[in-house]
């Protein structure tokens, strides 16, 4: 499936933080979204994941192919690891969790309480997630954070197979983490906070 | 959504809270009333459903916040507004994991409780129905109140002071029902009027407290 | 910076006195113990209660059910008793740092809670054919119904925190807090009501007691009862001072494979 | 401490929270209750000191969980636990700062909303002058309570079980002095025994509560 | 004044995560604390600052001497940049928040809400309280997370300053900031978790 963002704006605190993004992803490709802290990355991730309306323009794919995985994890610390994955797999309707705990390397924690997890096992679970969902377009929202050497190669392992089987995936990052990707930066996009707001109608012109 | 249901009361009961806590809290409020009271077994009697009712009212407000918060705050609320399964439904069910470990145990020690206050007899049974009735209308508005206010720091004030206006018409049913009960006397309509309270906000409140989920997601 | 406790320890003249009960010695000490105090306990509790249900009279303005009394006294001075031991090992483990001491007050705790309940319902029980009613705001129930409210909190506090140090360290101060608090209740309890219950009639004031055919077997159950809470304490300490050991495993297996 | 004070008060006036909430718990509370007991007035007078003094109470206890828990929560506690200034101090002027967010205006609005519960003009003073001289009590030993709770994950209902004992004599001696006070009659001594629960409490909790912070910071 | 660390053994949930910590630091130095992740580097400048007790050995210096920077910032988000550093500033005894403004330009932030500002501008306010709490010893856990490089220029700055003025810097980092300085490596000092706990005396053998 391929995602087509044509002249989105999106929005913080009412106020547009990127101006007219447009660019393409198709499947088979990774995107790795660039640009300084506080560019705007976060907020265009999760318009696009449906979480907020965009101001302007479009997005040619509904929120149910995409699978999102935001700076939190979403893990229960009273769970165990086999729990909290099981709990999502049922929501997504796939119900084999072991191919998940194998490509993140957390068959010897499976009845750890995730609350006892390390940082980066913790990730690592938060990870694994994506893979239940069984979506075919990945939004992800700086992964490595946390993780070392070894589980960054993990995680590239994880992306290029994904992509090998005709999904995709776009990564908001900071760091190089070795996959032969295209790169789009957001700070053509970023909105003049000076320049006059660029709203279809005067209607909510003293507003914005 | 069953694996929803089964998730929520699994941390209910699990995290140290929830369950016995709830429980506790509403003894807790039984023993406080009369040593504020005094201890005239007679008057304790008289206003003994009333305070039942207030006790599990608050009982169940305390543990409201529960609902949605940690889903807020750990990014599991914004996994599952992206996940196959309905915000509505989600809300349903997450009220519904309420009740069982909050209402449910409730209702059921009540009984138990009104002895405390000097209930006689036939009281016990009608403070016993009147709260199984309706409970489920409390965790239903409640979670209503915890929808619109989970987006906020320490939102557990704020959500007593827009839960509270929102119970008081099942508090007046119910604890109607109960004394007329406890007194002998006809309570039909109450029940009535408080089960259609519950079927209502069963059957509505779900749209809203989705819909205030997405905007505070935004 | 300031020295650990645990050098503190091994400077004390006393220490050989605290060595007898570190927990490997304690383990074995309680293992060799068990059966003695098992034995106490049957032999004392079994009779007391076959003599006081099967062998007093009935009294005449009390019926039969004053036998109750061989369940209620019993458990009712054990929940008292009970939480005054838990404040002396709480102590204990906040200047001694001693973690058998700990482990029985989280152990004594559940012991407690059990006995103050016994005595609540057999209460109650009692009180209905008593006083017409199954519970009355006398200061005497009431005080007790607050100890209750006391052990849960308490156990609550325990089951709430992971890291056992911690838990020991929080729960002994609210043991000791909550002591102070337990105690100005009773006295605010007796100032709000005066009751219906019945005063100490285990006094030396032969005036108040009751009669000697009621008495001698309470005496004997009142033995048996804190045999049987020996035991009891004995058996839980030593399941907690397992159930910690294998905690301490369990982290200690889980920060091998990080 | 002066700064810590004034940082405390400004952060329970600004935060949307402690201050006009505490206020607005309060008020429900004693609304709800007649709805729960029913509108007999000579009844509702009877219980009105009682009822005051729990509703009191409850809207002191469920602010509780803030004294520490966001200063937990984003790392101010061990950044203060590191600062020139003892922790008991620290502890204690929390306190101060609660009851003056909380205990004192509940305390100056009690004599209006005895008003609703029909108690008769003796009652009001007394009634207030209780609760001026408890409520300081309420706070310190709610500080304690939220200090042994304040690293656990939603302590809220543990901090209300594990505080709620420890406020039954304070009740006890207030509720008690409002009442005899109501009724004409002599009550110097629950006074005076509410006062040295209130002085005991300030000169020794501060000691209790920061060794239990020291346990949670570890 | 000398932070001289002597075999000290320092502990997580009970069980020790770091044995024979030994290393010492002379004013005017910056070491830099090393060690892959969950190696127990928090852990250690914890027991430093004096937040916990160490299991065994020794510190030369009371927390008194020592100013803790942790990872979370403990910032108030309803006050004011302004407020937030004045209120440390009182804490400390120092009441000149002017200097610590400049140092990490903030000084056009100053009315603005704590809880408004970008990730990076929370995280400079932070630092900017060590200014204001005027002690020797810096004891920093991760400082730059979330800095972008002009940022971590300043703080660089910063510390130059500080160690210029007789201070010292304990800082405990996974990037390179540009700064002459030592390395101490905690990886050698790993308790093994395997090995035969090292307790005084037998007394409480059976938990560790
Ligand atoms: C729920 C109700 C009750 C509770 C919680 C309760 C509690 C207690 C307690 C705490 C003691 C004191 C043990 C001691 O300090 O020596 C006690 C003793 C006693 N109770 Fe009760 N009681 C209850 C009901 C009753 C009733 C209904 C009766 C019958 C009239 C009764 C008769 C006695 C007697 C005769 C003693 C022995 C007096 C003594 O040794 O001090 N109790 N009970
Ligand atoms: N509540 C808010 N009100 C107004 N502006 C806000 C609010 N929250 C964030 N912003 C601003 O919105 C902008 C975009 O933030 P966003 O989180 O999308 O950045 P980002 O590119 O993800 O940064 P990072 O690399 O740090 O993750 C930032 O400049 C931020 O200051
Ligand atoms: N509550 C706990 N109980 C037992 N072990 C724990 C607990 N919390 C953390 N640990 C373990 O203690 C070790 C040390 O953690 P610490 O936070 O000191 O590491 P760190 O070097 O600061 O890592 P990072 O580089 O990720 O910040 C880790 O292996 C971690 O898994
Ligand atoms: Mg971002
Ligand atoms: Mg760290």
């Amino acid at each position: 499936m391929e995602l087509l963002v044509d002249n989105l704006t999106v929005t913080r605190g009412g106020l547009p933080v990127l101006e007219g993004v447009t660019f393409d992803m198709r499947p088979g490709q990774v995107v790795m979204l660039r640009g300084p802290n506080g560019s705007g990355k976060t907020t265009l991730l999760r318009t696009l994941a449906g979480l907020q309306p965009p101001m302007e323009g479009s997005v040619s794919v509904e929120p149910e192919a995409i699978a999102y995985g935001a700076h939190a994890d979403g893990l229960k610390s009273t769970l165990s690891v086999a729990e909290n994955l099981q709990f999502w797999a049922s929501v997504y309707g796939t119900h084999d969790i072991a191919p998940a705990l194998a490509a993140f390397n957390l068959n010897g924690l499976t009845t750890r309480a995730a609350g006892n997890l390390s940082a980066g096992q913790k990730r690592r679970l938060g990870l694994a997630r994506l893979l239940v969902t069984g979506r075919e377009i990945w939004l992800l929202d700086e992964p490595t954070v946390s993780l070392d050497v070894a589980s960054v190669g993990l995680f590239a392992d994880a992306v290029r197979a994904h992509v090998g089987q005709g999904g995709s995936a776009l990564i908001a990052t900071h760091i190089d983490m070795g996959l032969e990707a295209r790169e789009v930066d957001v700070t053509p996009f970023r909105a003049d906070p000076n320049g006059s707001p660029r709203v279809a109608t005067a209607f909510d012109e003293a507003f914005t | 959504m069953i694996a929803l249901l089964l998730r929520d009361m699994r941390l209910g009961v699990r995290s140290g809270g929830g369950f016995g806590l709830g429980l506790a809290f509403f003894l807790i409020v039984i023993v406080l009333v009369p040593f504020g009271v005094g201890p005239d077994s007679e008057i304790l009697a008289r206003i003994a459903p009333g305070i039942l009712w207030v006790g599990a009212l608050l009982a169940c407000l305390l543990s409201l916040d529960r609902i949605f918060q940690l889903d807020y705050e750990d990014g599991t609320l914004d996994l599952l507004a992206t996940a196959p399964i309905p915000m509505e439904g989600a809300v349903a069910v997450k009220a519904l994991a309420h009740w069982l470990v909050t209402g449910l145990p409730l209702t059921l020690s009540a009984p138990i409780f009104a002895t405390l206050l000097n209930l006689e007899s036939p009281g016990h049974i009608w403070v016993f129905l009147s709260l199984l009735i309706g409970t489920p209308a409390l965790s239903m508005i409640g979670a209503f109140g915890a929808a619109l206010t989970v987006g906020l720091k320490r939102g557990g004030l704020l959500l007593s002071l827009l839960v509270l206006p929102l119970y008081i018409p099942t508090l007046i049913f119910g604890a109607e029902a109960a004394t007329r009960g406890a007194a002998g006397l006809e309570n039909a309509t109450p029940l009535a009027l408080m089960a259609g309270i519950t079927a209502g906000s069963i059957a509505l409140l779900p749209f809203a407290a989705s819909a205030a989920i997405r905007v505070n997601l935004r | 910076m300031s020295e650990t406790h645990r050098t503190k320890q091994a400077r004390d003249r006393w220490n050989w006195f605290w060595e007898w009960a570190n927990p490997v010695k304690f383990m074995s000490l309680s293992g060799k113990a068990l059966p003695w105090v098992a034995a106490i306990c049957a032999l004392t509790l079994i009779p007391g209660l076959v003599w006081g249900f099967f062998f007093t009279p009935a009294a005449e303005n009390f019926g039969s059910s004053v036998k109750i009394i061989y369940v209620h006294v019993p458990t009712a001075m054990m929940a008292i008793n009970i939480w005054v031991m838990m404040l002396v090992a709480s102590l204990i483990w906040i200047v001694r740092r001693h973690h058998v001491s700990a482990l029985a007050a989280k152990a004594a705790a559940l012991i407690g809670v059990t006995m103050t309940l016994a005595a609540l319902i057999t209460g109650a029980v009692w009180g209905e054919p008593m006083w017409g009613t199954y519970w009355a705001w006398d200061p005497r129930l009431t005080s007790f119904l607050i100890l209750f409210l006391f052990y849960l909190g308490y156990m609550a506090l325990w089951g709430a925190i992971d890291n056992p140090d911690t838990a020991a360290d929080l729960t002994a101060v609210l043991c000791i807090v909550g002591s102070a608090f337990a105690l100005l209740s009773r006295y605010a309890v007796n100032f709000w009501n005066q009751g219906l219950h019945q005063g100490a009639s285990l006094s030396m004031d032969q005036q108040e007691n009751v009669s000697d055919v009621y008495w001698q077997p309470l005496v004997l159950t009142l033995v048996g009862t804190s045999a049987l809470f020996v035991l009891l304490l004995l058996i839980r300490t030593r399941t907690e001072v397992r159930k910690r050991r294998t905690h301490a495993l369990e982290t200690r297996e889980r920060m091998a494979d990080v």
